[in-house]
């Protein structure tokens, strides 16, 4: 029987399946690749997990290889194998040592538990409110009194707490380059703290199943430094302290036009609008449109034509423009932007 | 175990005389056993939501102290009736468990009215099972136990009138001793009704 | 042994309604085995449509909606209406053979939790047809899981699973009775069989934890259907009421699971290595004690659900316990295994490679069990990968194990050995291709339950192999079903096939209704196996040959859960007619049931001679 | 027993504790600890934060009562019924504790 050959050419296949794998984890999105402390500390958690769980695997593998070998019955063999009851002294040793490590892996376990539910206040820490909707995702910073959707702007190297919660079922909200998920739960409020150590793009998810569009309700973070951050918030609270500005080229004050005919009732723009649907105070400066399509006209486009082809089940109804409508709105929400 | 007296004579405790009756005690009282963590789960729920009112009537507002106590009352002395029944069972004396059992399912049936009146009063006051989580939680625990009660009732008038035709034997005494446990249990679950529902109630929220 | 017992003759009964009507625990198990394979089929056809969605980015093979109404179905099916099924057709195929009773304590009760399981199901998947599937997943978390959110199909699921659920409880609780009063003279606790003791403890752990579910189910059913707000926030409801009673459940029901599989590694192992059980007793106590410790863990599916540091902490270092006792179970088998002549027919190839693959899944298992950490594992691929490496490796292929063993006790013919290597070889392979690069694409940020995954993320590789390792999965299973067909002309089992240790080989194969001619006297652990070294041919007989007394067949059981059926159509559809109709049926039937009582019938002693059993 | 073992009339009661003195008595006593949680609420006789233990326990004691007393768990041949519904119990209590303190979190 060829069985063990073929077992271990099998193994050696994930060996290098693994390596593969690993080895293109995307920085944006891994969390294998960690990019501030919350998540390195539970990266550091998950190796040391990790190697003492490899190295009790491979215990068993070698004694488990050893055995198949040495005592395969062989051919002609006689006689009937000693029938062993038990040995005191090998059951104990196998249940010490599990227990031993559990107490190593426990202690930093402990540890980085209780240090990732720290709570910071203002003075420490920038306090954002998420709240979850079917199926995006609503950010505000009650503390600057400024308010946006689908992308999180975040200041590098600052402690962020978050008070998350959701306005219909149950999300969560994950960063896995920055660490790790917490629920929003409706009805409550979770708490959780972040930093983000490198400047740039990352991509954030939604890991509770909430629906139809469960798979497309991502988000991304946009994290930059102190200056350009502060710069960002003068920018939209400017903008949302008044009523948003008025559209100056012909197309799009049509398409403003439209907009405030049909959309304001959900969307709010600058310090005026509905709250059913994202903020789009800052659409033009958005990484994604609907945090997925990138962000081009003929996406925007295309969303504004049928947003249930886009994302199925969202609770934008389509509107039914034709292509001139459609034009000009997206002429007029190419100018939303603060930059 | 059968000798030719078994038909004439029953054995002693003659609901564990064969191996039937014993596997059915021993199921039953594994049954229990999950009807513990049954109920429990409702009280677990209950405790979570006692407060929740969302605007309707609290408990506070609702219970009566006299109505429950003399709920309890009847309860309690049905238990205890159904526990003479049992006793006559083990002196092999079907009219006297007849006797008992008829008082037991008589008190029972005055348990339901009761706890039917007190039901409809409250929906009177707005407390319904859509009123609130409080009240949702309320009549689910409240009423899964009433459920009980009247599944007991009809068990056992059902066991007293088959027992009219085929007397008591090695086959109906299990039965009757059966339906005992199960009234008891019933009782046992009442005892932690009447406290943590409606005494805990009437204290109000703030403790615990 | 009742003393109004009649003399009549065995009823004749034939074909299709013999079938209906049996309370014979071993045709029980065949049906229980018939049924949980089909939906074996089901809930794998149900994956392979996951997988084929999967296996490029932003492809369109089912649709969103469809998707979630897929995975949630896969799930519910896979856990309630295969697995279970298969694991209650062994125990009822080879619990009362192994403790050497006649029958289990109810047979009755045995066949009406078979048809309660049965209709259970069958209500959950006719729900493909009226309207949609229930799209919440399998663990149907609240609010998504009220109207509001999802369709009609949350309600099948749950009075599917109520009615199921229900058919279960009583299955179990009919196993606790049997092995507690049911055992034959000589055979103490400590000389059960060790799949006999995993059946116990599987067993008490069904009859606790099975509440908590009906509980949930109930209260999501009055939220659903009666205008109930147990989890409705905006009426003080709470929605994490729901997750802790699914958990409370569910998490003893992974133990549920599982616990079998390791009784059934344990004799297998035990059987083609020549030795007994290493450690017997310490293997006992390790499964009671992750029965016990099952109990106090439920918390681990809810760390990122916002509990806070100190219950997030006792319930992680609890979970991790539990690694204690399997770790136990791991060595004791390898060291059976030590200094023995092992052998490799197909059932002991599946047992083989449990071992290394279920040892994966439980190390991944206490990672998640790492709070910290599993804010990043949770909700993730990594959790996906994490279950099915012990469901699939490892219950999965200790159910194949078992099947490949026992099939010749239980039908009477040998399974093809060379069709069961490649169908070990295709299945195990597969297995793996699919489900170890799920680890890392969970590392890598794929959350699971989701119907696509966009380009440019990096997923597209592992999730591509994942798909092709399914077809190897399902060439075995195909195969599988090949050796059936060809070993229902292959040739006949001899009683004691594999040389066996335990009292089922005792018996002829497959066995006659009455099971043991005469109850067989044990006299020690593995007890055939003493008796063979004490060179005896047989077992020594602990009463004299006499008339057996026999359950009569009933149909009560199957019109009992058409009853429950019928009714639940009519709490969905909110038609009371219809559900006073049903719940008529069902208790006219348990009237029926409690007025009449059964005679059985006695099968003569002659007539057993004439079987050709010594006297 | 020797000679009158097939006598079933002189053959002693194997319970021997089954009076019904016994079974009032716990009545009684059930009476009086469902009387005392009763007043303790109705009256207020002791302090408001002790209440809840206080009648909770009584409850307890209650419940043990009954089912020791009169269901007869305290008896010979019931260990089953012991272990099934204290493990019940158990990990019930462990559910109900956790309600309490972490569902609304
Ligand atoms: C048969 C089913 C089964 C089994 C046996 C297990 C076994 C274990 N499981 Fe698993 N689990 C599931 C089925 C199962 N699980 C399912 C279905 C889910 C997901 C449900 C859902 O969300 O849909 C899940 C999810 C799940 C989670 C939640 C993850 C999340 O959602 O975030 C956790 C967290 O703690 C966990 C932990 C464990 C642990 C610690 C074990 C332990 O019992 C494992 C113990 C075994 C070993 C450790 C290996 C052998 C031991 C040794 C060789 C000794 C030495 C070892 C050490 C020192 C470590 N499981
Ligand atoms: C006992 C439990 C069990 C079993 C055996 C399996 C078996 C398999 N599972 Fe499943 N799985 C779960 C329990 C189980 N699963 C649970 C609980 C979930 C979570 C659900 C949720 O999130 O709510 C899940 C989720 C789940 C997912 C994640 C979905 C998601 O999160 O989006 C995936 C994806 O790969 C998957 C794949 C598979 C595969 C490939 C198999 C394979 O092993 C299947 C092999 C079998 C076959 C391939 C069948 C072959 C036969 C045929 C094809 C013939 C068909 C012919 C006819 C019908 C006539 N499962
Ligand atoms: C009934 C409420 C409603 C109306 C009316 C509505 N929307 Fe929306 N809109 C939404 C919701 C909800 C979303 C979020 C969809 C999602 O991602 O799940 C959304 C998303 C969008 C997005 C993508 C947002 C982002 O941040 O990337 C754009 C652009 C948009 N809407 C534009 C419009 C325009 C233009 C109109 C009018 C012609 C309009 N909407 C009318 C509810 C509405
Ligand atoms: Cu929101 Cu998934
Ligand atoms: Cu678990």
């Amino acid at each position: 029987m060829k069985g063990w050959q073929q077992f271990w050419r099998q193994l050696s296949l994930f060996g290098l399946l693994a390596l593969v794998l690993t080895g293109c984890g995307k920085d944006e999105l891994s969390a294998l690749k960690p990019s501030g402390p919350v998540a390195a500390m539970q990266y550091d958690l998950m190796k040391l997990s990790s190697a003492i769980m490899i190295g009790v695997f491979i215990v068993v593998m070698l004694i488990f290889t050893y055995v198949l070998i040495r005592y395969r019955k062989r051919p002609g063999q006689q006689g009937i194998p000693k029938q062993v009851e038990g040995n005191h002294a090998l059951e104990i040793l196998w249940t010490v040592i599990p227990f031993l490590l559990l107490i190593v892996m426990a202690v930093p376990t402990v540890t980085t538990g209780f240090a990732l539910h720290e709570e910071y206040p203002k003075e420490e820490a920038l306090q954002v409110k998420v709240t979850a909707h079917q199926f995006w995702w609503e950010f505000e910073y009650p503390d600057l009194g400024v308010a946006t959707a689908q992308d999180l702007v975040l200041p590098v190297g600052k402690k962020v707490q978050f008070h998350l919660t959701s306005a219909d079922v149950m999300h969560a909200f994950w960063i896995p380059a920055l660490g790790g998920k917490i629920d929003t739960n409706p009805g409550q409020e979770n708490k959780m703290w972040l930093q983000a150590d490198k400047t740039g793009i990352f991509y954030g998810k939604c890991a509770e199943l909430c629906g139809a569009s469960h798979a497309l309700m991502d988000f991304k973070v946009e994290v930059m430094d102190q200056a350009a951050f502060d710069k960002w918030i003068d920018g939209m609270k400017g903008v949302q302290s008044k009523d948003p500005a008025v559209a100056t080229s012909p197309g799009a004050a049509q398409g403003q036009e439209i907009f405030n005919k049909s959309c304001l009732g959900c969307h709010a723009v600058a310090g005026k609008g509905g709250k059913l649907g994202p903020n789009l105070t800052n659409f033009a400066d958005r990484e994604r449109v609907a945090g997925i399509l990138e962000h081009t006209p003929e996406n925007v486009a295309k969303w504004l034509k049928d947003p249930q082809k886009e994302k199925t089940g969202n609770n934008m109804p389509n509107l039914n423009l034709d292509d001139a409508q459609v034009k000009a709105l997206v002429e007029y929400m190419s100018t939303l932007s603060v930059k | 175990m059968a000798t030719h007296h078994a038909n004439a004579v029953l054995p002693d405790e003659p609901e564990k005389a064969t191996l039937e009756g014993k596997n059915k005690i021993l199921g039953f009282w594994l049954f229990l056993g999950g009807e513990t963590v049954l109920f429990g789960s409702l009280f677990a729920t209950f405790i979570a939501l006692r407060d929740q009112v969302n605007g309707g009537p609290t408990s506070q507002q609702l219970f009566d102290m006299p109505l429950v106590a003399a709920a309890t009352l009847i309860l309690l002395t049905s238990s205890m009736t159904s526990v003479m029944a049992t006793l006559a069972l083990h002196k092999k004396n079907l009219k006297m468990i007849q006797v008992w059992l008829t008082i037991t399912v008589l008190l029972g049936i005055g348990f339901l009215a009761l706890e039917i009146y007190e039901f409809v009063h409250y929906v009177h006051e707005g407390h319904k099972i859509s009123t609130s989580a409080f009240g949702s939680a309320f009549y689910t625990l409240v009423g899964f136990h009433g459920g009980h009660v009247a599944f007991g009732i009809l068990w056992i008038i059902l066991l007293q009138l088959s027992a009219v035709k085929k007397g008591l034997t090695v086959v109906t005494a299990p039965k009757f001793y059966l339906a005992s446990l199960y009234w008891h249990f019933i009782d046992v679950v009442w005892v932690f009704i009447f406290t943590v529902v409606y005494l805990m109630g009437m204290i109000g929220g703030k403790v615990g | 042994m009742s003393a109004h017992a009649s003399h009549a003759p065995a009823p004749k009964r034939s074909g299709l309604w013999d079938w209906l009507t049996t309370v014979d625990h071993k045709k029980i198990a065949i049906l229980y085995l018939i049924a949980g394979g089909i939906f074996f089929l089901a809930g794998g056809f149900e994956a392979l449509l996951i997988r084929l969605q999967l296996m490029y980015p932003e492809s369109q093979v089912v649709g969103a909606g469809l998707f979630n109404e897929l995975i949630t179905m896969h799930g519910t099916t896979m856990i309630f209406l295969a697995v279970m099924p298969v694991i209650f057709a062994l125990m009822n195929a080879v619990v009362p053979l192994q403790i050497g009773a006649r029958d289990v304590a109810f047979p009755f009760v045995n066949a009406l939790g078979f048809w309660l399981f049965f209709f259970g199901g069958l209500l959950l998947n006719t729900s493909w047809f009226l309207g949609g599937a229930p799209d919440a997943g399998w663990t149907s978390y609240t609010t998504l899981a009220l109207n509001q959110y999802s369709g009609r199909g949350v309600d099948f699921y749950v009075l599917g699973l109520q009615i199921a659920g229900l058919g279960t409880l009583i299955g179990g609780i009919n196993f606790l009775v049997t092995i507690i009063n049911m055992r034959a003279p000589g055979m103490t606790f400590m000389r059960m069989p060790m799949f006999t003791w995993a059946s116990f403890v599987t067993s008490g752990l069904i009859l606790f934890a099975f509440p908590a579910i009906t509980v949930g189910l109930v209260l999501l059913m009055f939220d659903r259907l009666f205008g109930g707000n147990f989890f409705n926030p905006d009426a003080g409801g709470n929605v994490i009421i729901w997750e802790h009673l699914f958990w409370i459940f569910g998490h003893p029901e992974v133990y549920i699971l599982i616990l079998p599989a390791f009784g059934i590694i344990s004799e297998v192992v035990s059987t083609f290595s020549k030795k007994r059980l290493f450690g017997y007793s310490s293997m006992v106590f390790a499964t009671a004690l992750i029965g016990f410790l099952g109990f106090m863990v439920w918390a681990h599916h809810m760390f990122t659900t916002g509990l806070g540091a100190i219950a997030n902490t006792l319930f992680g270092l609890a979970t991790m316990l539990i690694a204690v006792p399997t770790g136990i179970k791991i060595f004791n088998w390898l060291l059976t295994m030590w200094g023995g002549q092992i052998t490799f027919p197909t059932a002991n190839l599946w047992a083989v490679g449990f071992i290394p693959t279920f040892t994966i899944g439980g190390m991944t298992g206490v990672m998640l069990a790492v709070p910290p950490a599993d804010y990043q594992y949770h909700d993730s691929y990594f959790v996906v990968a994490h279950f099915h490496y012990v469901i699939v490796g490892g219950l999965v292929s200790g159910l194949f194990a078992g099947l490949y063993y026992w099939w010749p006790k239980m039908f009477g013919k040998m399974l093809n050995e060379k069709l069961g290597k490649w169908n070990f070889w295709t299945f195990f392979i597969g297995f793996h291709l699919t489900f170890f690069p799920q680890h890392f694409l969970g590392l890598m940020g794929m959350p699971r339950r989701v119907y696509t995954f966009l380009k440019g993320q990096d997923l597209d590789v592992g999730n591509f192999i994942s798909t092709i390792g399914v077809f190897g999965m399902t060439i075995g299973t195909i195969l599988f079903l090949v050796n059936v067909v060809v070993s229902a002309k292959g040739k006949r089992a001899v009683a004691d096939p594999w040389d066996g240790r335990t009292l089922e080989w005792t018996i002829p194969s497959p066995p006659p209704e009455y099971n043991f001619a005469q109850t067989p006297l044990v006299r020690g652990l593995d007890a055939f196996w003493i008796e063979k070294m004490a060179g005896n041919k047989g077992m020594t007989p602990a009463e004299p040959l006499g008339d057996i007394h026999m359950p009569s067949p009933s149909f009560l059981p199957f019109l009992m859960s058409v009853g429950l059926f019928i009714a639940g159509y009519g709490f969905m559809y909110h038609n009371y007619v219809v559900v006073v109709i049903g719940l008529l049926v069902t208790f006219g039937c348990m009237f029926a049931r409690s007025v009449k009582d059964d005679p059985g019938y006695h099968i003569h002693e002659d007539e057993i001679e004439e079987k050709g059993v010594k006297a | 027993m020797g000679a009158h073992a097939h006598n079933e009339e002189v053959r002693k009661p194997k319970v021997k504790h089954d009076s019904p003195k016994r079974h009032v008595v716990a009545f009684i006593g059930s009476l009086v600890l469902t009387a005392l949680a009763f007043i303790a609420v109705a009256y207020e006789v002791i302090p408001a934060g002790f209440t809840v233990p206080f009648i909770v326990i009584l409850a307890f004691v209650q419940a043990f009562f009954q089912l020791f007393v009169w269901m007869h768990m305290d008896q010979k041949g019931h260990e089953y019924a012991r272990i099934s519904i204290f493990a019940g119990l158990f990990f019930i209590l462990a559910a109900i504790i956790v309600f309490i303190f972490w569902v609304w979190v």
